[in-house]
């Protein structure tokens, strides 16, 4: 079976571009297409992926040959599950805003439909310019779902959230650039393919300088302290829908985006900031996790923890092990898959609470809706990386990852495990247990989110059952990607 | 070929003092005026380039036509005197100041820079030069996609003025 | 069909018992759950007895077996499978386990008959057998720390299964919250383990340690600390031992179950499968010891207090499992896991007897109402007498044989390991006087209103309140209402006390010195390869211990007994007169709130410090503030520019045009 | 003539319709100033194209009188209706861009 990257590319735009054109009654039934479609051709691709292999189904054309732009996307272990992520984030969230009663609901999905395209896009890319493009296109549909369907002060938060993601891309961008012009050998024509680009180191001072403005992108992103600013109001004031996909996949390009550009091409500048990034990503597990139990809003309780998470990820990236880099890639096919969930159960506990999300205000809902409860109990004992989860392997792989150069800091971020069963028990007693609250009405969960959750619960029971399935088929691009790192701090 | 000379100096004094005129004449009414006679001027100016065609159409379209046109809307709206309010100053100051910055730049450029072949009268052109016929043809061969522009530019000019200066209502009670 | 079969087998019917029931819960009627439940566990008991008759076929050498299921993960030198390991340890704590558990299940079937939670409570109680199974059948560290974990969570939810109480809410978190910080330092276990050792697999990692470290290697010591706050934490023990008594909010079978009987032995089991690391670390295992013998100690003096009588009982564990962790911490083996069997038992039935008494007393759970239950209710007496008897080392009772074991192999040990032993002694005074005092305070004395209703045919009813605060309870989650049962009336629940009782006298006879020793010989290929464990004390040693301690026992209960009994009273003068010592007591040694002062105030002070300076401030102010600052500025500058008049721009437009034909001028010169 | 002269004189006109445009307030006017620079430009293109010997810069000249004749009618458009809804007729009182 031969699988085309860009029909999965443009697969949801086209669909999403149908549906805007269809009438209104018609359209709406037909959002669900395009991320089913999707999901289906990425299954296949996930069947009849190759885990031996290197860099598969590339599809390589000029773009534009004058500036050496390709148009050059290939699946291999570090994208495969990311675009898997992607594929089946999309299915649950585009259901539930389906069946939300939406003002503009065509130019919603239509922007919900780009911005799978854009994500997808950012992942497949095999070109860093083509990357770029797609990481900024990202923004647009996102600007337009958090500003034109948010709730309370959306103008705020999205203007906070484009300043902060423009300006870290903006720096990204001239980094890419000078990368580019930089890595060009005498004689010859430029070209930001990443292979080309990991044949051509640039020299060690630019390495660093350019690395920064890399990760300073990615960390925004990500988010991870002290960039995190935009985090909290953007939460606050996003849609469910639009804020799980924002949570559960978006974030995850920025750290992807070590694994596939920071790493392999610039490994002498990723080695110099190494210790700066791990003191960041520690603290970031730190301070997620103790801000996150001295939050009201769940929201903001799950928007810190995925602060301290993606400190796990990044702690895993740099701890230049292969351990740590697979199991920070694990983590974050696994927070994506969990985060994902737990924002719809967050929507639809504020649904039954008259819109309330103050953890003061609820309480006591687990006996009206025990589903509900068994669901958001198995959810959130993933988060907190209990074992027998996917995420447990994960977080258990970066901290061993850690350990073996970086042992304080690993016993340190060991501290954020255990911050992160308070935190989670917290959220998950405020809501479903002790006194029923003030704002609470009880019901159980409806049909459309339980079609929506269900689904993600089973894949995060799979993953708990059998990691392997995913470790098997990473390991290989991840010691491949890590190779030159961890070359260069052996040669120091 | 004093003749020409003579003419130029006559026919560049003519624009000159016109357009001083339309920038200095407080009624808008003798602004116009004084505009055409500096379109006049300038058309000569343009005979003396060996540009006929051009000459013609700027005394037939603009010296003729808009003119006309501006004078209807002078006469209109009343060609109220400035000033309604007492100059604030600043720009009015610096806006003529700056220009003549401009102008004295300009010319310093053309005069004392190096560009020697604006010293030349240019070469001898044929009888048929700037000729009705000669414009024509570059019209319909080399420029058709301007031309064909211009003449959209031109409708889609006139709609909009109708568009804009059409009464509408509920807007006057 | 192989052991490992059969050790499939004991985790499937846990497991289908939870998935049936959690999936079934809308359409299973009336007490189909617990049956189903009780079933499934009771098929356990029977697979493990069937791995146990595999294991005896074969020859002492090849009863260990290990099976995996498929790859669990495998990265680099990570490589984990879904394995199991069958041998005699795990053999002997299935057995323990099943067997009190399906005992447990049969008396909860009763007990929690009119609970609305009824289906929910079966469904965590079979998950957390599965767990306990999974974790003591585990065959490598990452599979045992997810047994580890789940044990915990079941627990977890077990505490807080009457989840409308605030105090089984704050109960539950802290429960959970401890176990992580265990399950934390076995993975740093683990790490140490995989590192120096390359492998996570028990029988590989065993064989090999020896080549791996020196003897008291300071790796090999961090990592058997590290396991060590793994076990203190499950276990209870000091200073991770706080949660135990809060977990006294969940049902009293749970109790039973998991707080006394299994689960917090976890930590027992989990030092006698590692001794060969232990004795590669004796430093870990002295401290190990030392702990142990601290937190026997502590938790009886403490429960000479306490006045709720579940709470007495959950300290009495903390004490027992202090024995038990100081008996394997000293390589008395299978001493130490003798000791947990009987426990074990006499603990479950303490509690059901408990729970017996509480559901007489409408809830109630504080000792000082309670009295003169002996005729009310014989048969509930005549069993929580003899789970006291066994507990406090009566002569006869299986606790005589199973403590005084363990203090005779310190004794043997000898050096600074007879003060431990001699500090049993001192601690098994205080059990023997302790237990008394519950019998003697429950059962004796005057009889409360509800006994006498009780002696009349009726069971008293109250308001459903909690016994901590004395709220009033929401009774839309449970608690056993109007239909609640005591062990008088309803069968299942005398059916399960009974073979308790039974065996909580009978138990210790497996191993009378001089006479045999099925377990040490059961268990022997495991610890086959310590030396520490071949030196085992003389017949003539046990005698004389088992003597001492009886005589020991004996004086505690006489003691008890005069105090109670004969001189009502003595407690409050000594109250009086010793206020500190009552007060230090009471307040469990003040460690709820030197842990409240350490470590929860100042997270909640850095929360709130970063919510309302580093957020507001640093984040907000200046990386925030400085970016929208520059931002700002260039922007209101851009403002000024755009004054809103044509003739402005075509001015700002002129300047540009003079500025670069100026510019082009002095260029081109 | 040298075409110098030309080009000296366009500056001029050029400059004179600048300082119009800057300093009057009359719209009218301003549309008036517009029409002498662009004249000021015409001039210069015809002179080059004398100077070149090609009739290029006439057709140049044609195309800005074309747009000047639209500029004109939407401009004494907008003035038109400016009239018609009573504003006032002074370019300083249209100032909603201010920013």
């Amino acid at each position: 079976m031969t699988i085309h990257l860009s029909i999965i590319l443009f697969l949801p735009l086209a669909c999403a571009i149908v549906v805007a054109l269809l009438p209104p009654r018609l359209g709406r039934s037909a959002v669900l297409a395009g991320p089913l479609l999707v999901l289906a051709y990425v299954v296949a691709m996930l069947i009849d992926f190759d885990p031996g292999g290197g860099l598969q189904y590339v599809t390589n054309d000029e773009w534009i040959p004058e500036l050496g732009i390709h148009y050059s996307l290939g699946v291999d272990g570090l994208n495969l599950f990311m675009i898997a992520l992607t594929a089946i984030a999309w299915v649950p969230c585009t259901l539930v805003a389906a069946f939300t009663e939406l003002e503009r609901p065509r130019l919603f999905f239509f922007h919900l439909g780009l911005a799978e395209t854009a994500v997808l896009g950012a992942f497949m890319a095999q070109d860093l310019a083509l990357f770029i493009v797609f990481f900024d296109l990202m923004l647009v549909p996102f600007y337009f779902l958090i500003g034109g369907w948010g709730t309370g002060d959306r103008v705020r938060a999205t203007t906070k959230f484009v300043i902060y993601t423009l300006s870290g891309s903006l720096l990204m961008m001239a980094a890419a650039i000078a990368l580019g012009v930089l890595a060009t050998p005498d004689g010859g024509s430029i070209s930001f393919s990443l292979a080309d680009l990991r044949a051509h180191p640039v020299a060690l001072g630019s390495q660093e300088w350019i690395v920064l403005l890399f990760a300073l992108a990615f960390f925004v992103k990500a988010p991870l302290f002290p960039v995190h600013g935009w985090v909290p109001e953007t939460y606050r004031s996003t849609s469910i829908p639009v804020l799980a996909l924002l949570s559960g996949v978006l974030s995850k390009v920025g750290v992807y985006g070590f694994l596939r550009i920071v790493l392999p091409i610039m490994p002498g500048g990723a080695e110099h900031w190494q210790e700066l990034f791990i003191i960041l990503a520690v603290f970031s597990i730190l301070y997620g996790s103790v801000l996150a139990f001295s939050q009201d809003n769940i929201r903001v309780v799950i928007a810190y923890s995925s602060i301290a998470q993606l400190g796990f990820i990044v702690l895993g990236i740099f701890a230049f092990a292969d351990n740590g880099a697979q199991g920070a890639l694990l983590q974050m096919l696994n927070h994506g898959l969990v985060v994902v969930p737990l924002f719809l159960i967050v929507g639809v506990i504020a649904l039954r609470a008259r819109g309330s999300e103050s953890l003061t205000e609820l309480g006591g809902m687990a006996f009206r809706a025990p589903v509900l409860a068994g669901l958001f109990l198995v959810v959130s004992l993933a988060t907190l990386a209990m074992p027998g989860s996917g995420n447990f392997i994960g977080e258990i792989l970066i901290l061993f990852g850690t350990f073996e150069d970086q042992f304080v800091y690993g016993l340190v971020a060991a501290v954020g495990v255990v911050l992160a069963a308070v935190y989670m028990i917290r959220l998950y007693q405020g809501t479903m247990h002790g006194r029923v609250g003030a704002a609470v009405e009880s019901r159980e969960i409806d049909r459309v989110n339980l079609a929506a959750v269900v689904p993600l619960v089973a894949v995060v029971i799979a993953l708990g059952l059998y990691p392997q399935f995913v470790v098997h088929r990473t390991e290989k691009a991840t010691t491949k990607a890590l190779e030159p790192a961890t070359g260069v701090s052996v040669i120091r | 070929m004093w003749f020409e000379d003579v003419l130029f100096f006559i026919a560049a004094i003519g624009a000159l003092a016109g357009a001083l005129g339309v920038v200095i004449l407080q009624n808008p009414f003798y602004s116009v005026l004084s505009l055409v006679c500096h379109l006049l001027g300038l058309a000569v100016l343009f005979l003396l380039l060996n540009a006929e065609f051009i000459a013609a159409a700027q005394v037939v379209v603009y010296a003729g036509a808009v003119m006309v046109l501006y004078l209807f809307v002078v006469a209109y709206i009343g060609g109220a005197d400035e000033p309604l309010r007492p100059e604030s100053g600043g720009i009015a100051l610096f806006g003529p100041v700056f220009a003549f910055c401009v102008a004295v730049e300009l010319c310093i450029a053309f005069i004392a820079s190096g560009l020697k072949a604006l010293n030349t009268d240019g070469p001898d052109v044929g009888a048929g030069f700037g000729s009705p016929g000669a414009i024509g043809e570059l019209l319909l061969t080399n420029f058709l996609i301007p031309f064909e522009a211009a003449s959209f530019l031109l409708l889609v000019a006139a709609i909009g003025a109708v568009v804009l200066a059409r009464r509408r209502r509920g807007l006057e009670s | 069909m192989s052991a490992t079969s059969y050790g499939w087998l004991v985790l499937a019917f846990p497991l289908a018992g939870t998935l049936i029931i959690a999936f079934g819960w809308r359409v299973l009627p009336g007490r189909v759950p617990g049956w189903i439940a009780t079933s499934a566990i009771f098929l356990a008991f029977l697979s493990s007895i069937g791995a146990l008759l595999d294991l005896l076929d074969r020859s002492e050498e090849e009863r260990q077996l290990v099976d995996t299921a498929w790859t669990y993960a495998s990265t680099g030198n990570f490589k984990v499978g879904l394995e199991i390991l069958v041998d005699p340890l795990s053999v002997f704590m299935c057995l323990v386990v099943s067997g009190v558990s399906f005992l447990i299940h049969l008396y909860s079937v009763a007990y929690m008959g009119g609970d609305r939670g009824y289906a929910r409570y079966f469904a965590y109680l079979n998950f957390f057998v599965f767990s306990m199974l999974l974790l003591v059948l585990a065959g490598n560290f990452v599979i045992l720390i997810i047994g580890w974990a789940f044990v915990g969570a079941a627990s977890y939810l077990l505490i807080s299964f009457w989840y409308r109480r605030q105090t089984a809410v704050a109960a539950g978190i802290k429960a959970f919250v401890i176990n992580v910080i265990g399950d934390v330092g076995l993975v740093i276990a683990a790490f140490l383990i995989l590192d120096n050792v390359g492998s996570l697999d028990f029988l590989p990692v065993f064989q090999t340690a020896h080549d791996h470290f020196a003897t008291n290697d300071s790796t090999i010591v961090w990592a058997c600390l590290m396991l060590l706050v793994g076990a203190f934490a499950k276990s209870a023990q000091l200073p991770l031992h706080t949660w135990l008594p809060d977990a006294m909010e969940g049902p009293t079978p749970v109790s039973a179950l998991i707080h006394a009987a299994t689960m917090v032995t976890a930590g027992v089991y989990l030092i006698a499968r590692m001794h060969p690391l232990f004795e590669l670390a004796p430093t870990a295992a002295d401290i190990g010891a030392i702990l142990g013998c601290a937190t026997l100690l502590f938790a009886g003096t403490v429960a000479l207090v306490v006045t709720d009588l579940k709470r007495v009982i959950a300290y009495s564990t903390i004490s027992q499992i202090g024995y038990m962790v100081m008996g394997v911490s000293m390589a008395a083996y299978s001493a130490g896991l003798f000791h947990l069997m009987t426990h074990a038992f006499f603990k479950a039935l303490l509690f059901m007897g408990a729970g017996s008494v509480i559901g007489a007393m409408a809830g109630i759970q504080d000792m000082d109402r309670m009295g003169g239950f002996r005729r009310a209710m014989p048969f509930t007496f005549v069993t929580f007498a003899i789970g006291a008897l066994a507990r406090a080392g009566f002569p006869g009772t299986s606790g005589w044989f199973s403590k005084d074991e363990i203090l005779a192999f310190a004794f043997n040990r000898g050096g600074w390991y007879a003060v431990l032993g001699v500090l049993g002694y001192v601690g098994a005074f205080l059990t023997a006087f302790y237990s008394f005092r519950m019998v003697f305070r429950v059962f004796y004395g005057n009889a409360v209103p509800e006994a006498v209703e009780l002696e009349s045919g009726h069971v008293a009813h109250g308001e459903p309140m909690n016994p901590m605060t004395g709220e009033p309870e929401d009774t839309d989650v449970g608690f056993p209402g109007p239909e609640h049962h005591v062990a008088e009336r309803a069968w299942p629940m005398k059916a399960a006390m009974g073979p308790l009782a039974l065996l909580a006298i009978v138990g210790g006879y497996v191993a009378i010195p001089g006479v045999d020793n099925v377990i040490a010989n059961f268990l022997e290929p495991v610890f086959a390869d310590s030396p520490l464990a071949q030196d085992e004390p003389s017949t003539g040693a046990e005698w004389l211990g088992l003597v001492i301690g009886g005589a020991i026992s004996i004086v505690g209960i006489g003691l008890a007994w005069t105090i109670y009994l004969r001189r009502p009273g003595t407690t409050a003068r000594l109250v009086e007169r010793y206020p500190w010592a009552h007060r230090f007591l009471e307040h469990k040694w003040y460690f709820d709130e030197a842990y409240g002062a350490l470590f929860v105030r100042p997270f909640a002070t850095f929360g709130s410090f970063g919510r309302r300076v580093i957020e507001t401030d640093f984040v907000q102010g200046t990386i925030v503030g400085g970016a929208t600052g520059v931002v700002r500025v260039s922007t209101s500058f851009a403002r000024a520019i755009q004054t809103g008049y044509l003739r402005a721009y075509a001015l700002l437009l002129l300047v540009g045009v003079a500025g670069l034909t100026l510019y082009f001028l002095i260029n081109s010169s | 003539m040298e075409t110098t002269w030309y080009l000296v004189l366009s500056a001029f006109i050029f400059a004179i319709g600048v300082s119009g445009v800057i300093s009057r307030r009359n719209p009218l006017v301003v549309l008036l100033c517009l029409e002498l620079m662009l004249n000021a430009g015409n001039l210069a293109l015809v002179a080059f194209s004398r100077m070149h010997g090609g009739e290029a810069g006439q057709v140049f000249a044609l195309i800005v009188m074309v747009i000047a004749a639209c500029e004109v009618v939407i401009g004494l458009g907008i003035i038109v209706a400016m009239y018609r809804n009573r504003l006032p007729i002074d370019i300083d009182e249209m100032s909603e861009l201010r920013g």
